[in-house]
């Protein structure tokens, strides 16, 4: 057995990591341990700290409005997961299966991967709109009463929609690769034996990619929670009534429109050991359903 | 990490920053004041646009944190108090020479920025908010376009004759800012909060427990539920107007300064628009609320810079430019002098519609309910009011429980922000 | 159980002809192995019968049906892979059902004693809870064997089933596979690139290169009697050699004439035509010896390497510039450089056209019989 | 409804063959399978693809108010529009200062992320693990989790409100030392220790062997780190206050203020979103292959 | 050039004990051949010798150094790896030149000079501004064993440089190998696991198994005399077949009785004490023949499986519960379940003791002559 450690000293190693270190600490993790500190205090912009210590957890605890707010971001992760996969999960299998022209489809696909999320926003804030949106009349002619920026769970599936639609390429791209690499004699051992379509997608290929699923569950989560942000800003911000206030825009919002810095803080704190618990789960839960070679 | 005056320094040695929030030809006028300032004055001044009013706010009480400061900020009139509780900002008072003839200001628009008598900033772009309507669909609906609604209960009918003739999907839109709900009750003579909105100490408590409240409340709820209100979201300024433009809606309610806009746009989609006062909410008009910005100046800058920037606001505030910045944008003049010198123009005879703004104001009586909330948490109250408007509107909440609700929270920030 | 007819199959991959035109009849119930360099188009055969690709050109019939459009899994064929194709989430034994369920066309009793005959005869019964990641490669081998043999198809389709495994597993491999077909008798279609596997295993053998196939015999006809250089250099280890020689003619007796040596030929068939032209003669090494005594038909040459194999010692020689290769005593006191005399077995030589390199003549005891297997092929 | 489709698709399928239908019929029905595909996937594509369809179509119109299909006629006011955004409203500075920012972010990332995946792969010193752990755990730490703190840091440091706020705090990436460290893993350790038996340094092993084997690995990550840093909106939304050092991203929102004293003006707002998404797109098409390629070693 | 020579050499990974203890002196000039099974530490060895693992214990010399601590840029050694380990990205020439530059000891002329020379011998010339992609893998080997060789060092060491090329050349490159060190006579540590290399090409052959070095011998001998059952079991194929026998004695003659058959001992050391206890009798395939007429030492056995290999025949026989291989005539007409009379040649047996593997007596024509090979082992 080879191995590749074959330089050993350990003063040019520390240089050579001296950048990397230096930028994680300072801006890293430095700003993380200050944000637990800061949640400790009441502070705001200009307007000087004060020490209050648990009162910001506090008021968390005591706050149904941010309790909403918790729930209303795990249901919205949650969907934005469930609906990327599925749809993206279908889009890579047909590809798959296509023979010929396999590749025009994906460069097809997977473009939104570069879409910028102040885009995906406002191109859906456009379409969708209650007012103008090109969609809109043609859905009300369905009998459905188009009127987001007043109805909270049509905002939450408009918001929902648009998080998704941008999602699709990063998760076409991961999960047409792990389709590539299912050997072909599987699949051809499945067409030899008849298996359907359906069948050999959901027995064969699923369990088979399922670590770059957990891989994607755990990529989409954290982007359930904080890339969306963009999208929340531009399309409802935070509303109606709150039904789409995240917990990232409510931070944004508490942080930079309240200037309450302390509470923000806390908020910070809250929701990274939300997402940090959320992932433990996840890897826990891979561990006993994914399948990993060997 | 709070200011200190010692280490406030300019962000631009060389030159006056000023950061605003006027965009599109609003933005274009200002501009040309400035550029007439320098040439006449040999001092460099430089604009900084900043999106919108929250992010001069935001980027202001940053830099007054840091020190690193622009030698002018625009702040909305809403988050005066916020900007002075920093304790970091120079009244502009100190800055005017002694002559300055601040007495010739309109009394409506200096009351609300003298504070403890000192003047603390300079008004500059102040408007209302009136009522726009397209005399095209009135008339297609039947309406007479001579006497567009005065209270809510004609807004309604209007509204219900326009939907039902077919004229327009809506009647009557407006963006879902706190502004409109306080001009509801200034115009029905109440004040939001208590302790004279914030002008005669430190409020406790917002007044829901009124006609006022319940009135607006249900009328908007019913107006909604009709669809005869297009809601084009919150502080959706663009998107109301847009709805109006386009002949989505009929009415709007939304700044003087959007004159201009609206009338070349009312001119493009083809139909003719004309304004009114803003609707009362049921026949009593006491006058509407101060809108609109003034200038802040930091503390602590060198005498010579605040000389420099007091030439600045001098020159702002000065009848012609004032005159240029009405007949460029539709926020009305500020000084008696350049109001006189329009009448004699006769520039309101030909341009009634920047006229209704005027009137509507110079009409208002001067009460502590035309006086605009002043208080440390505007934003958190601001955004509180407009969410709970859409749970109120929609019908999320009843209006009694919705109007307590709302109550308990806005008393919440204010409590938490004084405490 | 039944019999595959190729006619006239082709097939093209954009631009790469991998089957150029073959013709060849696989008789029920026999066990043919394919043999052939790598890329020759082994696979691509063994694909087309598969159905898992579709002939550009020629037909396909399966007993009395032409199968050549037909989807694989209408064709009643099991394939077993190189890499055993096993899917590693699921446990042997339903690795094993899968397929069956799936088709729908078993039931479940039927299932389970298929499944429990299959893996009593594989010896694997004990491992059915195990996934493929806890199983040896003989082990999964057997698995995937199994899959197979559950399915209880026409045709037994092999692509290298053993060249996964190790040389000792792989002998032993090679035997159960033989012992299974004598069981089953399901007709089997084996690729491998492995000349020893093909002739130990195959009822017949078909030897293919560059798409086409070049002989199909069975295992000891084809050392015998190559019907190509081709086949002569490709089956045998060391190689057949080859020299360059003139043929010359004194009255009935033939010769092969080298720079250094004269080989007397046995007459035979073709002979005739050859004489007084140029041909290479095919001798294997181990129809090459070193002499004890120098009589007509030995010559010399000089050892040029020495390799101990242990059972025997290999010798490169050369003479002018040929160079062929023999066996020699283990213990023989050999150098490099050293000048041995060497004598031929002029029983098995070969004449091949240095042109063509078709065979014209084999110096055998018997000529090659007629072929009367019912296997055929047509060049 | 894919799966449903497909079902049917499958049933249908069995259903001629209880009809014992013949061979030519299976041949169509294998062609027919191929052709069903392509229209679902063609479908599937379109959908994707219509709203940035119909955002360009609005990009060149006049007022960009598009109620039905029937407006979705191309206009032509593409070039009027695209200058009117680039240069009358001066949408190119924000373009150019994403672009500097993404540049500076993807080449200093770059070199940092190198050298440090260089110690990991081939560095053997004690707590190499808790090294790398330290790396990886910083992709528990996003900018929101962080960026009260991090807002003060910055100013703190005097880098508010410049280029150095929006590119230094992004330059250590786990991400790409993970990905780095993933593909020189799988590159043969016998080069190394070839280079070691010859006595190679580490930065001349570096640059002379790790980086140009890594070539295609390395546009792959550039693109990632490209896109991800072009794509930053809360961060620089929240730290930089000069319009003129303002990226495209929140730019699209200041195209919009532009217009809130009056009407919004869709075909600008739409202009500016097509301006913004170009140069990620133009990237990932141009460098597919190799982004494909660094996905699959980041699968590892 | 130098002689090496590992002293009580031991290598533990984390609990994983790869090298135990050995001892091996490798002269100068010497080709040594290391085989055995995967995982018995050969490449460990190699890798210990070039530096790339330090010792747990043990030392290494060089000439007369002690380099058990040198960094392995100063220990002047070479070495090819099995995937030749050039750079893909650079030219032959620069691939040939990268590793000389980098250490700085050589100016640019001597390069040039060393370049030229290096690859007119290896017959690469024109190959210098090709990429490791535009070259076969014969190709690559020689670029690989060029940039060994313009270093100009005291010992080449090469772990399984052939493994990846297919059968036909890795023949050719294991000549062009032998040729090569015949020129420059550089102390060449050559690892293997394959046994015909081992034996075609090393002077001086070490068995290792386990970590452990089992015999250090001329390739010829090592086939003669296996000192150790494994050794006789590894080298040969097939291998050699170990029958269970007791060992009785009839005043001086020596019998190997197995329960079917009785098979006579020549004389010779070790019969003695063997005599009354059980054996392992080790017959390689080649003394076993089928027998014309029966004599004392032949025996009937059945045969289950034959495998036709074209110039023999391979029978797998069996008799009580022992089974054996060996080689039938080629075109012997055996099948599956007949019974044929087998032969032995008596010259060529071994015992081995059942418990510890060890030989105790060998058949041989002579006895194992002294080990006169300056190479040394002690196990
Ligand atoms: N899907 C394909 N596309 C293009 N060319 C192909 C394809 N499959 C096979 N070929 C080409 O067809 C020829 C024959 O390939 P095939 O796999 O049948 O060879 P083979 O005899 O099985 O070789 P091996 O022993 O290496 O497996 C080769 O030249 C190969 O490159
Ligand atoms: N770096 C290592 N860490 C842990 N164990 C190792 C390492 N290198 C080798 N080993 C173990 O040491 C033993 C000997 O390995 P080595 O590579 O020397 O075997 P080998 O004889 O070269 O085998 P092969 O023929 O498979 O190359 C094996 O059990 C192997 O698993
Ligand atoms: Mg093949
Ligand atoms: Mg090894």
């Amino acid at each position: 057995m080879s191995t590749h450690e074959v330089f050993t000293d350990r003063l040019q190693a520390g240089v050579l990591l001296l950048p990397t270190m230096v930028v994680s600490l300072l801006f890293l993790y430095y700003p993380t341990v200050r944000a637990i500190g800061l949640s400790f205090y009441q502070a705001s912009l200009a307007r000087g700290d004060v020490f209050v210590g648990l009162e910001n957890y506090r008021r968390l605890a005591g706050s149904t409005e941010y309790l909403r707010s918790v729930l209303l971001s795990v249901l919205f992760a949650t969907c934005v997961v469930v609906g990327v996969m599925a749809v993206a999960l279908c889009v890579s299998f047909l590809i798959h299966e296509i023979e010929v022209g396999k590749g025009l489809y994906l460069v097809a696909v997977i473009w939104p991967y570069a879409l910028p999320p102040a885009v995906a926003g406002l191109v859906f804030l456009f379409i969708a709109h209650p007012n103008i949106g090109i969609f809109t009349s043609y859905i009300e002619a369905l009998g459905i009463d188009v009127n987001w920026f007043s109805n909270g769970p049509q905002a939450f599936v408009v918001v929902l929609v648009a998080a998704v639609w941008k999602q699709i390429g990063y998760n076409v791209i991961f999960m047409t690769a792990a389709l590539g690499n299912v050997p072909e004699s599987l699949t051809e051992t499945a067409e030899l034996d008849g298996v359907s379509r359906t069948q050999r997608l959901l027995r064969v290929y699923v369990p088979i990619i399922s670590p770059t699923l957990v891989f994607l569950v755990i990529m989409n989560t954290i982007y359930g929670f904080f890339g969306t942000f963009a999208m929340v800003d531009l399309m409802t911000k935070g509303g109606p009534a709150g039904a789409t206030n995240i917990l990232i825009y409510d931070l944004y919002r508490t942080a930079f429109q309240f200037y309450e810095f302390g509470f923000a803080s806390a908020k910070s704190v809250v929701l990274f050991v939300a997402v940090g618990l959320l992932m433990y789960g996840q890897f826990r839960l891979s561990d006993r359903y994914a399948y990993y070679g060997g | 990490s709070s200011s200190s005056g010692a280490s406030v320094r300019p962000v631009d040695e060389d030159s006056l920053t000023i950061w605003h929030a006027m965009g599109g030809t609003n933005g274009e006028t200002l501009q040309g004041l400035v550029d007439q300032f320098q040439s006449e004055t040999d001092i460099d001044a430089n604009l900084v646009f900043q999106d919108s009013y929250e992010g001069v706010l935001t980027n202001t009480l940053s830099a007054l944190d840091s020190g690193e400061v622009p030698d002018v900020f625009q702040i909305d009139s809403l988050f005066a108090q916020q900007v002075l509780d920093t304790d970091a900002v120079e009244p502009v008072e100190n800055l005017l020479s002694d002559d300055y003839p601040v007495d010739d200001f309109l009394s409506n628009v200096t009351s609300f920025f003298t504070i403890d008598g000192t003047l603390t900033s300079m008004p500059f772009n102040n408007s209302n908010a009136i009522l726009y309507y397209n005399r095209s669909a009135f008339e297609e609906a039947g309406l007479d376009p001579d006497s567009p609604p005065t209270t809510l209960e004609e807004v309604r009918s209007y509204s219900q004759t326009l939907v039902d003739e077919g004229v327009t999907d809506a009647g009557l839109t407006w963006p879902n800012h706190v502004w409109f709900v306080e001009h509801f009750y200034s115009v029905d003579g109440q004040t939001l909060l208590d302790a004279e909105n914030g002008h005669a100490g430190q409020p406790t408590t917002m007044q829901t427990d009124n006609a006022t409240a319940r009135s607006l409340y249900e009328w908007w709820h019913e107006m909604a539920d009709n669809g005869l209100f297009s809601n084009p979201g919150i502080e959706a300024w663009g998107e109301a107007t847009s709805t109006f433009l386009t002949g989505q809606a009929a009415m709007l309610m939304t700044s003087t300064a959007s004159v201009t806009g609206i009338r070349s746009g009312a001119e493009e989609n083809g139909f003719e628009v004309d304004n009114a006062f803003y609707p009362t909410i049921d026949g009593d008009r006491t006058g509407p609320v101060i809108g609109g910005a003034s200038w802040f100046v930091p503390s602590g800058l060198p005498q010579d810079r605040q000389d420099d920037i007091g030439s600045f606001l001098e020159f702002m505030g000065r009848p012609e430019s004032q005159i240029t910045w009405h007949k460029g944008t539709g926020y009305y003049p500020i000084r008696q002098t350049a109001v006189e010198q329009l009448e004699n123009d006769g520039w309101f005879a030909e341009n009634p519609m920047y006229r209704t703004a005027f009137d509507q104001l110079t009409q208002a009586e001067n009460t502590p309910a035309t006086k605009r909330m002043l208080i440390g948490p505007a934003r958190q109250v601001q955004t509180t009011i407009q969410d709970m408007s859409v749970e109120l509107f929609s019908g999320e909440v009843g209006v009694d429980e919705g109007l307590s609700e709302l109550k308990s929270a806005v008393e919440d920030e204010l409590d938490r922000y004084y405490s | 159980m039944t019999d595959v007819t190729l006619q006239n199959v082709r097939k093209e991959f954009d631009g790469v002809v991998a089957v150029k035109n073959i013709d060849l009849q696989i008789p029920d119930g026999a066990f043919v192995t394919v043999v052939g360099p790598s890329g020759c188009g082994k696979s691509t055969t063994l694909r087309l019968i598969a159905g898992l690709e579709r002939a550009t050109d020629g037909t396909i019939q399966m007993g009395n049906q032409d199968v050549t459009g037909v989807e694989p899994k209408d064709r009643d064929v099991a394939m077993v892979f190189q890499n055993y194709a096993l899917y590693p989430h699921m446990t042997a034994r339903r690795n094993i059902t899968f397929g069956m369920k799936s088709a729908g066309d078993f039931s479940d009793e039927e299932i389970d004693r298929q499944v429990r005959e299959a893996t009593a005869v594989l010896d694997i019964d004990d491992l059915l809870d195990r996934k493929p990641g806890e199983l040896s490669g003989g082990e999964r081998q057997r698995v995937a064997l199994g899959r197979a043999l559950v399915r209880d198809p026409e045709v037994f389709l092999m692509d290298e089933p053993l060249s996964n495994l190790d040389a000792k597993l792989r002998i032993k491999m090679r035997a159960e596979l033989a012992k299974l077909h004598g069981e089953f008798e399901t007709t089997t279609i084996y690729v491998t690139h492995d000349q020893t596997e093909a002739l130990t295993l195959g009822d017949r053998v078909v030897v293919m290169n560059d798409g086409r196939i070049q002989q199909v015999d069975s295992p000891q006809h084809l050392y015998d009697f190559p019907e190509t250089r081709f086949v002569a250099e490709f089956i045998g280890d060391p190689a057949m050699n080859m020299l360059a020689v003139d043929i010359s003619r004194d009255g009935t007796e033939y010769e092969a004439v080298g720079p250094t040596f004269r080989i007397p030929l046995p007459d035979g068939d073709g002979l005739e035509t050859a004489a007084g032209g140029q041909a290479l003669l095919g001798v294997r090494p181990e129809s090459l010896s070193v002499a004890d005594s120098t009589d007509r038909s030995s010559f010399a040459a000089e050892v040029t390497v020495t390799e101990p194999l242990g059972d025997s010692l290999l010798l490169e020689c050369r003479t002018g510039d040929q160079e062929f290769k023999l066996h020699a005593e283990p213990r023989t006191a050999v150098e490099p450089g050293d000048r041995v005399a060497l004598t031929v077995e002029t029983e098995r030589l070969h004449l091949f056209d240095p042109q063509t390199g078709e065979a014209i003549y084999h110096a055998a005891a018997a000529q090659p019989p007629e072929e009367t297997s019912p296997i055929d092929s047509t060049l | 409804m894919l799966g449903s489709l497909l079902t049917a698709l499958t049933a249908a399928a069995e259903r001629s063959r209880a009809a014992g239908r013949t061979t030519s019929d299976r041949i169509r029905r294998f062609e027919t399978e191929q052709l069903t595909l392509h229209v679902l996937t063609a479908t599937v594509v379109f959908l994707i693809v219509l709203p940035v369809l119909i955002a360009a179509l609005v990009s060149t119109k006049r007022a960009g108010i598009v109620t039905s299909i029937a407006d979705l006629a191309p206009g032509g006011h593409a070039l009027s529009n695209y200058r009117r955004a680039l240069i009358g409203l001066e949408f190119w500075r924000y373009m150019l200062n994403s672009f500097v920012m993404s540049v500076a972010v993807v080449v200093g990332k770059l070199i940092v992320s190198l050298l440090a995946a260089l110690v990991i792969v081939y560095y053997r010193f004690p707590y190499k693990n808790a090294v790398f752990l330290f790396i990886l755990f910083t992709l528990l730490l996003p900018v929101p989790v962080r960026f009260v703190p991090l807002y003060r840091l910055t100013t703190e440091l005097g880098m508010g409100n410049t280029i150095f706020a929006i590119t230094v705090p992004y330059l250590a990436s786990a991400t790409t030392v993970f990905i780095l460290r993933q593909h020189f893993l799988s590159i043969p350790a016998s080069l190394v220790e070839t280079a070691k038996v010859d006595g190679v340094g580490p930065l001349r092993f570096l640059w002379s062997v790790l980086v140009p084997m890594s070539r295609a690995v390395l546009v792959g990550v550039s693109v990632i780190m490209f896109v991800y840093t072009w794509n930053q909106y809360l961060w620089p939304l929240v730290i930089i206050n000069a319009e003129s050092l303002q990226v495209a991203q929140v730019g699209l929102s200041l195209l919009r203020g532009q217009a809130s004293t009056g009407e919004v003006a869709w075909s600008m707002v739409m202009t500016g979103s097509i301006l913004t998404l170009l140069p990620p797109l133009a990237l990932l098409v141009l460098f597919r292959r190799q982004l494909l390629e660094t996905f699959t070693i980041q699968q590892k």
